[in-house]
């Protein structure tokens, strides 16, 4: 009954959505000769990367917090000391793996960097630079060359929010002569690249933490 | 001075507690609670600050990033969104002081293997983060960042307890949270696939001047984006996810969600329904109006039911919340006299001071009592008389006695109904006021009752003591939701009535 | 028929299909799944929509990039929540509604 | 702020703010509470003498404050709420001697005063009380207030009183409120006027006003128990000795009876209430009361129980005064309101000191205790007497003014009604004193808790206040014409608020 | 019909095919593979879209990272050995 229901639902307003969007005018507004303006200003020449960081870089800010509130909500999941969620890494049977993972993982930093880099111009920035390095992260441990974090120490801690602070603090400098994150016009590109920077290492251990948190090798492989 | 102050009231409110979350973080569990608290006092100080000179000069605005709307994100406080802040800040100060009392308690308790304030300190900072963002925010996409950062957060604070039913819980409200901002998300895209713009200062006009071709969708994207808000707000029928997610949660953690969490997505309906979506919801108003009542009575009827205190304080949450919609068809008619949205703010800051001291009491209770049914707090006026004061007054406001804020709210609601001839609102507003009696008094009652001595030798024997720093503190609480009746009606119904 | 109208009206079947089957499906995981093919679609919904005169939108698609790090961040959540509770009472389905309640 | 906004203000505070801070005291903090209920009872006295002396020679005294854009709390000192208040606050100051006396050792002591002082503060307010919303506030924190009061015992008794009362009480309150809103939402007037406020929306809105008025009756009928709304006042007897004697004889029902008036002439006006055809139905109903009150008093063996059912009966002599057209009916009314408190009080002060020193609960156990305890018998004999209205009492000077306001306002009726009362509270008042005076004591009290010592049959603290009020129903019923005496007062405030002629 | 559009449809319909399978198929691990899959057409839906930036990200981690740690909380889940009220697999 409830599957009935729920299904037609979905159907109907699927359908009715879809004939009323076959019909839709353009839009009355149209930010992109807004934002072709403000590119040079912004700091960075690839639109996405100066939307991301600069028009709507408030945006990002807090997407940093709720990436960091459900690293905390992860943490609560794996209370310290809970035998059943933090064994210790079981090593690889395939000599293979480790060796590909020793190979993969300074590239993978490489391809990072260029990746962080080249957001400034074109596809690419921090938050693709960190899913890169957490991959490298995973894919290390899998490989069994590091362990699965228990409880983060004060030296992951630090490293976990650094990004986060150093956004916020560029953030809130300009508040004492004008708007949040109205970076002076001077100095904008570098900024940028400073809180990318510090995004790329903390994001890259957060995603990283998502996984290497819950890593539980007590299983059957 | 003061002036410059004002301007940075805004960003501030959302820095500082992010601020203060990330550093508490790096502190370490159940660290930090200094940090928070001080942070918080600051704060509340700012939105007094923020209070006072809108309640003179008018909204404050803030363009994040000096761009300003459409292209950037604006933050603007008027009269509601300042009510809103001051009451999340001064609700949660007294919170933050009254969980340091009772994590500290908690955390000399050697067989309590989950100390469940180990993360509390930052997650619960970056929730107020949230809700201030929230209620700051012009940009109906950042207020879905907002809208998940508050949700993750809260979702994070119930899986703190560390049980099963807990874990239970927190996922339940996950995925009621997780579908609710992505009906939401949907009718952004819409939105800004119809107008080409997620400013609401863009949005407003665009949508009152749209021609038919775009209000289907537009109208498509009103619905999804209220109906995913009030799936977070736990209106009937919405309401499943939130009595195990409030009544299983730590005292502190109960506290914040039914005072503080659901009224930001509340909020955020009314902004939007009264606001840029009032041409194309205008007909629907009766819609919210009949689920509210409908979540009065059944709330209150479960509330009665229920065999544990806490879950019966999370049902009277299910109820109450029921006033703050019932409003909506009222807000539509222009009435002389008080705003309506000043009434439902009156009522949503009552409730929120008086449902905080409830599980802040209650929560007191439980510990001391190691139990948590409502039979067991018989003996309970003779060994807590100050807690039980609390959860007295608090109760009253609830039930909409006076003197309290809840009476005063009440008293206007129904003449606001009577003066539109809504004579059904009236008999569910009065109806709401004695159920909610018979499940406060339910607690009352039995909290007079004697024990026999042995009863009482035992109960001393295990007796886990409460610092009176948190007692203090969730009586406060209780207090002012009394003295928002006597002295607050006036400046709040001005501040919040001025704005909208 | 542009790409982008094409992509946004396959968006919304995607939505509609995952809020669907976030109310039916049981298995934990599966909600998890379907969450994200929810938001997948809306996504779509954002960008598709916004681009379909065919021209490249970059604000929509910063605000994606934005979606999808706050999908992440639930999906973790959600995943660590539903491997506790499994450890704590072996369930992977969450107890029928109300017998959370009492 | 001028000396009179703030006499009102310092006449609700010197109950409030010592009820307070003993709610703040510990426990054995003996001697410092009993000092502040003291305090606080001579001090109330004080400002209501200054009061009464500023009344009389035509001050007016008053202050209001905004709760909200256009709702108001406005306090006001006139005649007849001045004559409420200066019985509560007489009868505070006794009942608490009495009470410190009463619950000596007793537990929970603080929670005790702390509500019986918030208690008083809520009367006041309603006999303060300028509009009708000042009335629901205090009416409202009047049954709050006495809730932990009925519960004090905790016993499952206590429990069930208490739920008994408040499922009334709070009923009544939300018919109050729904009448005062509604009417608010007509008239946007709802001051308290001589001669009513609602004249205006006559021609039209009959049966709108009928219905407010059954409202607004019903929901004060139930504190005045008016026989169906009675049913809470035998259960909540439950409560300790001073809580019946100032509350449930005084405080609450009086409260009630003082809002029948209040709505009848200032909000109503006697004449508009006529009009609508309101008085008579009203006095049929409070005729009924007096009688259902009586007839159930013979039945009841617990001594407390036969006095609340008399209590029902009284309290609605009061109801009728105000239902009766015409002025000499309205002083009936006005002066049995302070005579029926000053002689209830005294029969359940009494009821509590056979009970205390005794253990004697039932009329069957009272053989003889009229030499074990003279004085306390003398007391309840002299009230006893009063309520049947016995010539030299102050009950036949109510009841005489009762009788004439009826015959005078056609109500001839009326007047069987009050002789047979009369003859039932004899029924049931008489044989308790020739039990108490002429049948031979029992071996054995059932449960002896206070020796005599010397002239002291018990307690000092519970001698005095009984010994008290009865003189004081005494002088009230031999000097009825005195300058000071309640019935001088009530001509004053027909004459001068109603501007009633009077004989 | 432009031969992109039969691509784009042709896509649109294998999206929509991944997502039925990550939703209906019984076996939960072909559910989580066609999740990925569906992930990986995601991307190309994005590239398509002239997004490349999305795509970039969709592909490292909505189907990257995503799908490692939907698996790796499979296994945990599977795994364990007490799993008698597992009543899930049916969906």
């Amino acid at each position: 009954m409830k599957r009935f229901a729920v299904s037609a639902a979905a159907l109907g307003f699927a359908f009715w959505l879809i004939s009323a969007l076959l019909n839709l005018p353009a839009t009355l507004i149209d930010l992109r000769p807004l934002l072709a303006e403000a590119i040079p200003k912004s700091g960075v020449a690839h639109p996405v990367t100066a939307v991301l960081l600069n028009t709507r870089g408030y945006d990002t800010l807090l997407e940093i917090a709720v990436l960091l509130v459900a690293l905390i909500g992860v943490l609560i999941a794996v209370p310290p000391g809970n035998p059943a969620l933090s064994e210790r890494p079981a090593t690889a049977d395939d000599a293979m793996v480790p060796a590909l993972a020793r190979l993969v993982a300074p590239l993978a930093v490489f391809f990072a960097i260029y990746v962080l880099w080249a957001g400034a111009h074109r596809p690419g920035g921090a938050f693709q630079a960190a899913a890169i390095l957490a991959a490298a992260l995973v894919l290390l441990h899998l490989a069994g060359l590091t362990a699965a974090w228990s409880a983060p120490t004060l030296r992951l801690r630090i490293g976990l929010i650094a990004g986060f602070l150093i956004f916020l603090a560029i953030a809130a400098a300009p508040l004492l002569g004008g708007m949040l994150l109205q970076y002076p016009p001077a100095l904008v590109g570098t900024l940028i690249l400073v809180i990318e920077s510090g995004l790329t290492i903390s994001l890259a251990l957060v995603l990283a933490g998502l996984f290497l948190l819950l890593a539980d090798r007590g299983g059957v492989r | 001075m003061i002036e410059h102050l004002t301007h940075l009231a805004l960003p501030l409110l959302i820095l500082l507690p992010l601020t203060s979350a990330a550093l508490a973080f790096a502190l370490g569990p159940g660290r930090g609670a200094s940090l928070v608290i001080a942070s918080s006092a600051l704060q509340l100080l700012l939105a007094l600050l923020l209070a006072a000179t809108i309640g003179s000069a008018g909204p404050s605005h803030h363009a994040a990033g000096g761009w300003g709307a459409p292209l950037g994100i604006d933050l603007v406080a008027d009269g509601l969104a300042a009510a809103m802040l001051l009451l999340t800040q001064g609700v949660a100060l007294a919170l933050f002081v009254f969980a340091r009392g009772y994590f500290h308690q908690d955390s000399q308790d050697a067989d309590h293997w989950a100390p469940a304030g180990r993360y509390f300190w930052p997650l619960a900072s970056f929730l107020v983060a949230g809700m201030n963002a929230l209620y700051l925010s012009e940009d109906i996409f950042n207020l879905y960042v907002t809208l998940e950062l508050v949700g993750l957060a809260a979702v994070g604070l119930v899986a703190s307890g560390g049980g099963a039913t807990q874990t239970a819980a927190a996922l339940r409200y996950l995925f009621a949270a997780i579908l609710g901002s992505g009906a939401y998300l949907l009718g952004v895209a819409l939105l800004y696939g119809s107008y080409g713009s997620v400013s609401i200062a863009a949005l407003t006009p665009a949508i009152a001047a749209s021609a038919p071709a775009v209000t289907t969708v537009a109208l498509v994207a009103a619905l999804l984006m209220v109906t995913g808000l009030l799936i977070k707000s736990a209106l009937f029928p919405f309401h499943f996810w939130l009595p195990p997610a409030h009544g299983g949660s730590p005292a502190p953690v109960s506290a914040l969600l039914s005072a503080l969490v659901v009224k930001a997505s509340i909020y955020l309906v009314l902004r939007l329904w009264l606001g840029p979506l009032q041409p194309l919801l205008a007909p629907f108003a009766w819609l919210p109006a009949i689920l509210g009542a409908s979540a009065i009575l059944w709330g209150s009827w479960q509330a009665i039911r229920a065999e544990r205190l806490k879950l019966l304080v999370a049902y009277s949450t299910v109820a109450q919340l029921g006033y703050l919609f019932i409003a909506l068809p009222l807000a539509a008619a222009s009435t002389t006299g008080v705003a309506p949205v000043a009434i439902v703010t009156l009522q949503a800051v009552a409730h929120g001071l008086a449902k905080a001291a409830m599980f802040a009491a209650a929560g007191i209770i439980l510990h001391a009592t190691g139990r948590d049914r409502v039979s067991d707090v018989a003996g309970i006026a003779e060994r807590l008389p100050l807690t039980l004061f609390t959860f007295a007054l608090a109760g009253v406001s609830l039930m909409g006695l006076p003197p309290s804020g809840g009476f005063l709210a009440k008293w206007l609601l129904i003449d606001l109904a009577l003066a539109q001839g809504q004579w059904w609102l009236v008999a569910v507003i009065i109806a709401g006021g004695l159920l909610a009696a018979v499940y406060i008094f339910r607690v009352l009652r039995q909290a007079f009752l004697n024990l026999p001595e042995a009863e009482i030798e035992a109960e001393h024997q295990k007796a886990r003591v409460v610092p009176r720093s948190a007692e203090w503190a969730a009586f406060a609480l209780a207090a002012s939701s009394i003295l928002l009746g006597i002295f607050g009606g006036v400046p709040l119904l001005q501040l919040v009535g001025g704005s909208v | 028929m542009t790409t982008g109208l094409l992509f946004a009206l396959t968006g919304v079947v995607l939505f509609a299909a995952g809020a669907a089957a976030l109310l039916l499906v049981d298995h934990l995981l599966r909600r998890v799944l379907a969450f994200n093919i929810m938001g997948s679609g809306a996504c779509l919904v954002l960008v598709g929509l916004a681009q379909r005169n065919g021209v490249p939108d970059p604000v929509p698609q910063a605000m994606v990039l934005t979606g999808i790090v706050v999908a992440v961040a639930a999906t973790g959540l959600a995943l660590a929540l539903i491997r506790r509770l499994h450890a704590q009472t072996g369930a992977t389905t969450l107890p029928r509604d109300g017998a959370d309640n009492d | 702020m001028t000396f009179n906004e703030l006499l009102p203000l310092l006449v609700l505070c010197s109950s409030l703010l010592p009820g307070l801070a003993i709610f703040i005291l510990p426990e054995r903090q003996h001697r410092l509470r009993t000092g502040l209920n003291l305090f606080g009872a001579v001090a109330k006295i004080v400002l209501v003498s200054m009061l009464l002396v500023g009344v009389q020679a035509g001050e007016s005294y008053g202050f209001r404050h905004a709760v909200a854009p256009g709702l108001e709390l406005v306090f006001k000192a006139d005649a007849l709420g001045l004559l409420f208040i200066t019985l509560s606050t007489v009868l505070w100051l006794f009942t608490t001697l009495y009470a410190i006396g009463y619950l000596e050792d007793a537990p929970h002591r603080s929670r005790f005063f702390g509500f019986f002082s918030l208690c008083v503060t809520a009367t006041i307010g309603i006999a303060m009380a300028g509009n009708l919303f000042t009335f629901f506030v205090f009416y409202e924190l009047l049954t709050l207030a006495t809730f932990p009061l009925v519960a004090h015992r905790g016993t499952p008794d206590a429990k069930q009183g208490a739920t008994v009362y408040l499922a009334y009480t709070l009923a009544g309150g939300a018919a109050l409120l729904t009448g005062i809103v509604w009417l608010e939402s007509l008239t946007h007037h709802t001051g308290f006027t001589h001669g009513g406020f609602v004249a205006g929306l006559l021609p039209g809105n009959e049966s709108t006003l009928v219905a407010i008025f059954v409202l607004l009756i019903a929901g004060v009928g139930v504190k005045a128990a008016i026989v169906p709304l009675h049913g809470w006042l035998p259960k909540a007897m439950v409560a300790p000795a001073p809580v019946s004697a100032l509350l449930h004889a005084v405080a609450v029902v009086k409260a009630g009876a003082f809002g029948v008036v209040r709505i009848v002439y200032e909000v109503f006006g006697i004449d508009t209430a006529q009009a609508l055809g309101l008085l008579t139905p009203l006095a049929a109903i409070a005729a009924f009361t007096i009688i259902w009150g009586s007839v159930f008093a013979l039945f009841q063996d617990k001594l407390k129980k036969r006095l609340a059912y008399s209590t029902i009966s009284q309290v609605s002599y009061i109801v009728l005064g105000t239902a009766l057209f015409g002025p000499i009916g309205t002083i009936g009314g006005l002066v049995h309101l302070v005579h029926q408190g000053v002689m209830k009080s005294t029969l359940f002060f009494a009821a509590g000191n056979y009970a205390e020193t005794l253990g004697i609960h039932k009329v069957s156990e009272m053989n003889g205790v009229g030499r074990r305890m003279p004085a306390t018998t003398i007391a309840f004999s002299l009230a006893a007497l009063g309520m049947m209205g016995a010539p030299l009492t102050a009950g036949a000077i109510s009841k005489a003014w009762l009788g004439d306001g009826a015959s005078a306002a056609g109500m001839g009726w009326a007047v069987w009604v009050l002789t047979a009362s009369s003859l039932l509270n004899a029924a049931y008042f008489l044989p308790i004193l020739w039990r108490a005076w002429f049948r031979p004591p029992p071996s054995s009290w059932p449960e002896e808790h206070i020796a005599r010592r010397g002239l002291l049959e018990t307690h000092g603290l519970l001698l005095a206040p009984p010994l008290l009020t009865a003189a004081l129903a005494l002088v009230f019923g031999l000097l009825p014409e005195d300058v000071a005496s309640p019935l001088t007062w009530a001509r004053m405030i027909a004459e001068r608020e109603y501007g009633l002629v009077t004989p | 019909m432009t031969s992109a559009l039969a691509f784009d449809l042709l896509l649109a319909a294998l999206l929509l095919l991944s997502a039925w399978q990550a939703m209906r198929t019984p076996h939960l691990g072909r559910a989580l593979l066609a999740f990925v899959v569906f992930g990986l057409l995601m991307a190309l839906a994005w590239a398509r879209l002239d997004a490349p930036d999305i795509a970039l990200a969709e592909a490292a981690v909505g189907a990257g990272l995503s799908g490692v740690l939907l698996f790796d909380a499979w296994r945990a889940i599977r795994n364990k050995p007490d799993s008698g009220k597992n009543a899930g697999d049916e969906a």
